[in-house]
């Protein structure tokens, strides 16, 4: 495993869990991110997650940076799934290592906030009638996206 | 030459992941008007260009031999 | 496995993690609090607990209730360790599934929270030059501790 | 007969897990002050109690049969 990566197959937590941990670490959060039924009344059959993979895995790294600045002490890794997302599947998991669990849980939060920001995936919904690719609707700022 | 790549929406409209554009260098805002014109419905003002895989701004020159990526709204997590 | 527990044995967070996962979840929140080596510049050798089991466990399930009412859709799983736990163990575990993912961070957060204020476990630590019952700082409200 | 029990610091101040008190009732307040006087160093303005895994207030009142627990402060997590 890389700590910053876009892989094609099921995400297993336990072996990001195990990279953060350290004798230091008084508290891990792990998020994952699930594939959901039913989304605003529409049934969702699966999904499927696209990225540009080499700038996708480096701007999780600059995520985690940016964590390890403004949270001294945390570990973090970070892991995205693309391919075909099935229902309950681990699309995206941020797991964070930290002394005490403040930090923990902000940093975490924090992550998936950026993700949702910087990081190049893109999703599609495949419903019984329909699909469409998700994202459409944000503008983007001007002045570029700039690191945090 | 420079190249460039297409994913998501993008990828279905223009029926490619990636071309070569016979250039020197033009800036990020000329190769946006650009694909606005070749592509009808590509949708450039929600788009983000990335420059060898880092995000640029419109006047940033693009210069043969870098790797161009149009960034529609990401949608991750 | 039971939702809400005291157990004497390794604490493996993935059965807590299936037990709160569901199709109408999107986000899946775990808290794994561990043994950190140090503290304030002193080196812990392993730590006691100990736990009013009976108690303790309808606490935790009072807790989850807590969290299912402030947090509607919440799916809540919490396991207790006590004995003798070593550098790096899962002293405390807590999975949240959540239809969003805000729900299931601050659900979360609120639990760890809460097993502080009212859940009758108590953590002894064990120096190379001493021990010491932890806890004993905090005064007791006089008017009782109170469900939230 | 009202059953007592001691957990952590105070297991190992009274050298005992449980006891048992020939008492058909008394209330909270004065149980803290029993085992206060009892037990040097015992520390009852720290304490809560728990009556049949409760917690009780001062006032409360403790029944024969009732299952108490003196409950320190506490640091699980």
């Amino acid at each position: 495993m890389k700590p910053f990566e876009i892989v094609e197959t099921p995400i297993e937590a336990q072996k990001y869990t195990d990279y953060v941990l350290h004798a230091g670490a008084g508290a891990v959060t792990v998020f994952t991110g699930h594939v959901r039924e039913w989304t605003h009344g529409v049934r969702t059959l699966y999904l499927a997650y696209e990225a540009y993979v080499p700038m996708a895995e480096k701007k999780l790294a600059e995520i985690g940076a940016e964590m390890e600045v403004k949270w001294p002490g945390v570990k973090v890794a970070i892991v995205h799934r693309i391919g075909e997302l099935h229902i309950s599947d681990i699309a995206v998991l941020i797991a964070v290592s930290s002394p005490h669990r403040k930090a923990a849980y902000e940093a975490n939060e924090y992550a998936i906030e950026r993700i949702k920001e910087v990081v190049p995936i893109w999703k599609k919904e495949i419903w019984e009638d329909g699909e469409e690719w998700i994202g459409g609707q944000k503008k983007y700022p001007e002045n570029g996206v700039v690191s945090k | 030459m420079i190249k460039v790549n297409y994913f998501a929406r993008l990828r279905e409209l223009t029926g490619k992941a990636e071309e070569t554009l016979e250039k020197e260098s033009m800036t990020v805002g000329e190769l946006l008007d650009w694909a606005e014109a070749t592509y009808p419905g590509f949708g450039k003002d929600t788009m983000y260009v990335a420059v060898n895989e880092e995000y640029a701004l419109k006047e940033d020159v693009i210069r043969s031999g870098d790797i161009c990526a149009f960034i529609p709204p990401v949608s991750g997590g």
